[in-house]
């Protein structure tokens, strides 16, 4: 059973991470690198790691995310006026 | 004593309340900043002390659990050592960055602080993953500091650093993590005995790559470009806290790490470490601009010291064992001191290309600065890295590590290329602005200055053998008092140095025996003798005395050196200071530099000698021992002889040798022609009485070694006529003369190391004299182009009196005593029966009258110039020793039995065999006899003779004024066409067609062109792209993998 | 292209390299030694039921105020380099939605809140000092995106930072002092096992990390967003 | 869990190909944070002992038999470290790569080639 989620999750997680990589806009490749973090604390908690999968979750996926939106938003705003 | 950890609690409490305290006041803040760097200097400082006290080594149990169970710290004496430099190193860069720090954010100093802590902590965690957050907390410290100046060259430096660094991170992690499941801890000493190598691939791949993360963060070739431009871009308080304080911390984990590598990874390491040093020296060379220069000394710095160390580790000696210490500890403080120094120079300065760097001379202070960085670099004494190069080629040779040493010696050469071009290039820059030295920048380099000598020093205490180094202690602070003296005006120094050479000599000649004794006389006696044309010079000659001092503390070391050790210290410190008085000549830059690089050169290959040496006698310096050895002769043999041909300036070796005795100044050229040159010959003689005739399968190595005397003298002769420079062409003869010495040695027969002694003393009277007369001329008449000149005998007649009698000895025609060597060479051909020699020697020796008469002919016959009516004779101090050295010829004319009877006596010792035989003066030999007062008096009476009917029958010359032009007709195009000496011997060049091409000078710029073209083609694997230099990272470490694993 | 099919093949064998650690790597079936003395005598020696709790505040102690200190670095890093220029232009603010807005209000005290809980129970249940503080920001950045206006008062801020490390690294020299080692959390009595206060120091350590925390990770989105100042 | 390990690798690899291939310096942070990612999931992957639970002495858990029920709670300390380093990389990245761009108005790393050799 746990073998299946495993492998499901890989295979999104890959499949975001090969997204994020390829994708052209950078807005849909830092989400999905987001997303990839969110399924990694999915697994930690298969992985009977409860704390790493809090972490993972509100910094991997939380407030890294936020802070490449941050970065993104600051570069494109000097797109603008710069 | 202060718990090592409140380093760490003062510097994050600090750091965290920065912020705070910063809204009270710059000051405030700024006065904590430095309060906590000097309590972290202050605490380091204490426990080096109580360490070296014999304190035990202090573990510092976090939480309160003992290893493996909690993270502990250690404090022993490397950590104390290392901590103590990197917290000065904190405290200093900190004092050169406040302007800085006054006029940013207060984040600044946090980041700084944060820095200095994070590698605090990688010196002194014992925790493997510890080092890891203290890995991050460095390199993100230093990332956010890099931001100091935000231009965009500095911008792209640091992000490809910060990549570059993720990868190293990533690779850390994944190892560490393994290590963890293998060994079932994180405490680094429990693991090493934990981990069980053999068990599995994984587990030896893991090391592989917590150890490929380590030597990442060390900048290994080529998987380095990154750190190049972080050094080339980076503000230079930063950058020296990079370049010293960084890779000081990543050393000290790499050291920490060994005891989980196996002798592979120790190999690769090794490996991996001295391919960066030679390479990354090689590329330098190519280098203009100044940081990015020290950037590829630095990376090539760390190789060294982290190879050097890998190979002691893996040759069996103890990861802190004392040999580990000295060598790898020695070299890496030396690099850590002086590169510290030469980034903060390079910020005071702030000149991008190292030729810009000439406003240095105008502060004499750092002038003396750099050049003790650079030497300290380069390995010269009295610096640590000379004591720590000496101990491992030592060590090596006696683990039969000949690859490694020759490597090394490369890169060592190779570096000492570029930094002897840039400190020459800082000699003769003109000078045309000033700059201005704040007391905060200024004092750090002024601390690594005086650092660095104290560590030389220090490390002269405890190198093996070092108590026989005292013989130096007296004349090293003799000439630290000179530099410190040199204020003072030139005559006053001059007297002194005058009164205590002249008291040393007093001493110690009486106590010197046989050919020790001779030496004596010509490196101390005419040293003295040669001192006194200082009195014609004027103002403060600065930076003369203490280097002459230093050339002739090599000079007597040379003579009372009873080992190794002693004997190498005295050779590099004659090669330096007589380096620093050759390239006080205005145009001597170029020729210093090539002197410099063919005594390193020659230095080298003695000191792989002298290794090899030590391993085939059984670990011992004892000079005396030389003649024992019964393994390696010939190799050692060959070894030393070419270090000491490149001093002799045997043919091929020689290239040198014109410009650097040409351009010296008037007094320099007479010590360097005439005193030094014997110090090779010194050397010859001391190797040749102790290994006599060693032999490479069948060919003896004496007998090429004549064939390349015998072409010396030929070479250097016929190249001395086409010189137009008077005395370049006397630097040429010199070339030639030395072929003689050399000839007569390598007959190692009683007569044969006669004449070579003859031919010695006599060219050290002779070359003395005619450098003094023509420096003299050249002194008045201002230029050094015989062409110019004609006519002098009028204006100068006692220095025309000189060249006469100089090159009437020199010639070796009767009756001075140059005669006497011809006679002996004569004797010696027919007795060893070495005819085509013989031939060649006599060639030549007749291509020497064709120079000699130009000296008189074109310098002082013919007509005076129109600007030369006026010229005075020669100041007195240049004219006393040549009357001095005119009745030292004249007295070894008539009597040579004086000399030579007590030469011949010591050594019979060695050749008892076909000594003269002397009765009343006149010396018999199996082939005739030879009565030196005799032959005088007789060509004196013949020639007064000749002379009186010269005057009496050519009463009647009509004078032809200057501007009597007879055969007019044609107007010549350049104005030295007029001049009837100018390309006097053209048609010989003609007619000896190929013999007399520049072979020697053609095959060393081709060398030196091959290895700058190679530089040049390897350094554009730098292409600046963040991401091929993460490509260059990833191939790296699989190359490494396929050597260190695959096989 | 050549690059790339160079790049690809480079990491084929990178990966090739490195595959022994999945294929050669055999799962454990007990703990490590160390992990076994943490599960074994953890609970008495520091009283703290989440044994990743106390291997991070006590055991491991050090690498967490390192931790904490790479946060701070990082906060100073990124507040030091987004410095402003010498010319700088200020650029108008866009607004949000209003339902950010009134939801943000809503929501903001719950989710600090929150964030407290979740950093004093880190000795008892999943999440502590980090995760409570990354809620803590992550409330204020909330904030931050909600209204236009907002703005984080960068003094309260900077003394919440400093205090709360400071006060961290006080409680450590209390630990050398008091008990047996820099960190120890036992110079407080470790109290009734399983309930809130207990495990010593650990709640308070966690509680000044949660500050730290939350207070350094807001900057660094402050900085990241604001105009340069 | 050997499965994770692997999925772990394979995101190094793809984390890595995005630093190697990709030319805009924002998708190479990215690159960098799923290599980190995967590292992280390899780290944890280490710790896991089959069959066991999360490393909490609760009522759940038989704190004298704790030792053969809970799962090595080490790795997890080490990775939640890991996890705020790689935030706080990433971040200070992210300044540089602001930094970048407002010198030179591009983010393809191909043009910040001013250094070399």
């Amino acid at each position: 059973m746990t073998t299946i989620i495993i492998a499901v999750l890989g295979a999104i997680m890959i499949a975001a991470a090969v997204l994020a990589i390829v994708q052209k806009s950078l807005l849909s490749a830092v989400i999905a690198a987001g997303a990839i973090s969110l399924l990694a604390s999915l697994l930690y908690i298969v992985l009977a790691a409860p704390d790493v999968a809090m972490t993972e979750a509100a910094i991997g996926s939380g407030l890294t995310t936020i802070v490449f939106l941050f970065a993104l938003n600051k570069i494109r705003k000097e797109d603008k006026h710069g | 004593m202060v718990n090592p950890i409140y380093i760490f609690i003062l510097a994050l409490g600090a750091g965290f309340l920065l912020t705070l305290f910063d809204k009270a006041g710059r000051k405030v803040s700024l006065t904590i900043f430095y309060a906590v760097l000097a309590a972290m200097v202050a605490i380091s400082a204490q426990w080096l002390i109580a360490l070296l006290g014999g304190s035990e080594t202090a573990m510092i149990f976090t939480a309160g659990f003992k290893p493996p169970f909690s993270i502990n710290l250690q404090m022993g004496l490397e950590e104390a050592i290392f901590t103590l430099a990197v917290n000065m190193l904190g405290l200093l860069s900190g004092l050169y960055l406040i302007k800085k720090f006054n006029a940013t954010k207060v984040n600044a100093m946090v980041l700084f602080l944060m820095m200095i802590m994070g590698i605090n902590g990688l010196i002194m965690t014992r925790d493997m993953f510890n080092l890891f957050v203290f890995m991050e907390i460095t390199s993100i410290a230093t990332f956010a500091m890099i931001g100091i100046d935000r231009d965009i060259k500095t911008l792209s430096a640091g992000f490809k650093y910060m990549i570059a660094s993720g990868i190293a991170s990533v690779l850390f992690l994944i190892g560490t993590i393994y290590l963890y499941r293998f060994s079932g801890m994180l405490h680094i000493d429990s693991m090493a005995v934990a981990l069980d190598m053999a068990s599995s691939q994984a587990t030896l791949l893991a090391v592989f790559i917590l150890l490929m993360a380590i030597v990442i963060e060390l900048k290994p070739f080529p998987a380095n470009g990154w750190a190049l431009d972080v050094y080339e871009a980076v503000d230079s308080g930063v950058v020296a806290v990079i370049a010293a304080g960084s890779s000081a911390g990543m050393l000290f984990a790499l050291y920490k790490i060994t005891p989980l590598l196996n002798e592979t990874l120790l190999l690769t390491v090794a490996g991996i470490g001295i391919t960066t040093f030679v390479a990354s020296n090689l590329m330098g060379l190519m280098q203009k601009n100044a940081k990015r220069l020290l950037g590829y000394s630095s990376i090539g710095q760390i190789g060294l010291v982290a190879g050097v160390f890998a190979m002691l580790v893996y040759l069996g000696y103890p990861i802190n064992g004392k040999m580990v210490m000295l060598i790898a500890g020695g070299l890496f403080i030396n690099h850590f001191v002086a590169k510290a120094g030469l980034f903060w120079l390079a910020g005071i300065l702030n000149k991008e290309n190292t030729e810009d760097w000439g406003a240095l001379r105008k502060k004499p202070i750092y002038l003396f600065a750099f050049g003790a960085f650079i030497l300290a670099l380069v390995g010269l004494p009295p610096f640590p890295s000379f004591f720590a190069k000496w101990q491992m080629v030592m060590i090596f040779a006696k683990d039969n590590q000949f690859l490694v040493i020759a490597f090394i010696l490369l890169g060592t050469l190779l570096e000492a290329v570029y930094l002897f071009r840039w400190l020459g290039k800082i000699l003769e820059s003109e000078v045309k602005e000033k700059i201005k030295v704040s007391f905060a920048q200024g004092l750090p380099v002024i601390v690594a200055t005086l650092a660095v000598l104290g560590l030389g020093i220090y490390s002269a205490t405890i190198v093996p053998g070092a108590g026989s180094l005292n013989i130096f202690y007296l004349p090293l602070l003799l000439i630290a008092a000179l530099f410190v003296l040199d204020f003072l005006p030139v005559w006053v120094k001059n007297t002194l140095v005058i009164l205590l050479m002249g008291f040393y000599t007093w001493q110690l000649l009486p106590g010197l025996e046989g050919y020790r004794f001779l030496f004596g006389v010509i490196f101390l006696v005419g040293g003295v003798i040669l001192l006194i044309p200082g009195y014609a010079f004027k103002g403060k000659r600065v930076g003369f005395y203490p280097f002459a001092v230093m050339m002739y503390t090599g000079l007597a070391g040379l003579l009372i050196a009873e080992n190794t050790l002693q004997f190498f210290t005295a050779w590099e410190l004659m090669t330096l200071g007589s380096y620093f008085l050759i390239i006080r000549g205005k145009k001597a830059k170029p020729h210093a530099l090539s002197y410099m690089l063919f005594s390193l050169g020659g230095a080298y290959a003695m000191l792989s000698g002298l290794g090899l040496f030590f391993s085939v006698n059984g670990n011992n310096l004892d000079l005396a021992l030389l003649s024992s050895i019964t393994e390696s002769t010939s190799i050692i043999y060959i070894l030393l002889v070419i270090g000491f041909l490149t001093k002799l300036a045997s043919m091929g070796l020689h290239i040198w040798l014109p410009g650097a005795h040409g351009e010296a100044e008037t007094d320099v050229s007479p010590m360097v022609s005439a005193i030094l040159l014997k110090a090779g010959m010194f050397g010859l003689v001391v190797v040749m009485s102790a290994i006599q005739n060693p032999m490479i399968g069948n060919v003896s190595i004496n007998y090429v070694l004549s064939w390349l005397g015998a072409i010396t003298v030929f070479g250097g002769n016929l190249m001395a006529i086409y010189q137009e420079d008077a005395k370049r062409l006397l630097a040429y003869s010199s070339v030639g003369n030395l072929g003689y010495v050399l000839f007569g040695l390598t007959l190692m027969t009683h007569l044969g190391w006669l004449t070579s002694i003859t031919y010695a003393l006599n060219h050290f009277l002779f070359k003395a004299l005619l450098f003094l007369a023509i420096g003299g001329v050249v002194w008045r008449v201002k230029t050094k182009n015989m062409y110019e000149m004609g006519g002098l005998i009028k204006r100068m007649p006692i220095s025309f009196i000189s060249v006469l009698i100089g090159i009437i000895a020199l010639s070796g025609v009767p009756p001075l005593s140059g005669f006497a060597g011809k006679w002996l060479t004569y004797n010696v051909l027919i007795e060893k029966g070495w005819v085509l020699q013989g031939v060649v020697l006599i060639i030549g020796g007749l291509i020497a009258f064709l120079y000699c008469f130009r000296l008189i002919h074109t310098i002082f016959l013919g007509q005076l110039k129109d600007n030369h009516r006026k010229v005075k004779e020669a100041p007195l101090p240049i004219l006393i020793p040549q009357v001095i050295f005119m009745f030292a010829i004249m007295f070894f004319s008539a009597y040579p039995n004086m000399v030579l009877r007590p030469v011949g006596d010591f050594l019979i010792k060695y050749f008892p065999q076909g000594a003269i035989n002397w009765q009343n003066g006149v010396a018999f030999t199996a082939f005739g006899h030879w009565d030196g007062l005799g032959v005088l008096m007789i060509t004196g009476v013949v020639f007064m003779a000749v002379f009186g009917w010269l005057l009496l029958t050519n009463r009647k010359t009509q004078k032809v004024g200057q501007f009597n032009i007879v055969y007019a007709a044609e107007r010549p195009s350049r104005p030295e066409l007029t001049h009837v000496g100018y390309n006097f011997f053209a048609h010989y060049r003609k007619a000896l067609g190929v013999l007399s091409k520049p072979y020697a000078e053609k095959f060393w710029d081709g060398l030196s062109e091959l290895f700058h073209s190679t530089a040049d083609f390897i350094r554009k694997l730098y292409t600046g792209n963040g991401q091929t230099y993460l490509v260059h990272i990833i191939v790296f470490i699989l190359v490494v993998y396929a050597f260190a694993m695959g096989g | 292209m050549v690059k790339k099919i160079f790049i690809v093949i480079i990491l084929g064998f990178f990966a090739v390299m490195l595959l022994p650690l999945a294929k050669d790597f055999t799962p454990f079936q007990e703990l490590s030694p160390v992990a076994e003395k943490y599960v074994e005598d953890g609970p008495e020696e520091l009283g703290s039921a989440n044994l990743v709790t106390s291997v991070i505040v006590t055991y491991r102690g050090l690498d967490t105020l390192g931790e904490v200190a790479v946060l701070f670095i990082a906060a100073a890093g990124v507040g030091f380099f987004l410095r402003k220029e010498e010319k700088g232009d200020k650029t108008p603010k866009r607004g949000s939605s209003q339902i950010l807005q009134s939801g943000t209000a809503f929501l903001f005290p719950l989710i600090l809140a929150f964030g407290v809980y979740i950093f004093l129970h880190g000795h008892l249940t999943p999440g502590g000092g980090f995760q409570g503080g990354v809620v803590i920001a992550s409330g204020m950045v909330l904030l931050l995106l909600s209204s236009a206006s907002a703005k984080i008062n960068e003094n309260v801020l900077h003394l919440v930072e400093s205090l709360s490390g400071a006060s961290y690294v006080a409680i450590g020299i209390l630990g050398l002092v008091l008990a047996t080692g820099f960190l120890d959390n036992r110079f407080l009595d470790l109290g009734e096992f399983g309930t809130l206060l207990s495990a010593g120091a650990i709640p308070l350590i966690y509680s000044f990390i949660g500050l730290k925390v939350g207070a350094e990770l807001v900057g660094i989105v402050n900085n990241m967003q604001k105009d340069q100042s | 869990m050997t499965l994770i390990t692997i999925l772990g690798l394979v995101l190094i690899m793809i984390g890595l190909w995005g630093m190697l291939t990709q030319k805009n310096i924002i998708k190479i942070i990215i690159g960098f944070s799923i290599m980190d990612t995967g590292v992280h999931l390899i780290m944890v992957s280490i710790g896991y002992l089959k069959d066991r639970t999360a490393p909490i002495i609760d009522s759940a858990v038989d704190q004298a038999n704790a030792v053969n029920t809970v799962v090595d709670p080490i790795p997890s300390a080490l990775v939640l470290t890991a996890i705020v380093i790689g935030l706080a990389v990433t971040a200070l990245m992210l300044s540089y790569a602001i930094k970048l761009y407002e010198k030179k108005g591009t983010l393809d790393i191909n043009e910040f080639k001013e250094l070399k050799w």
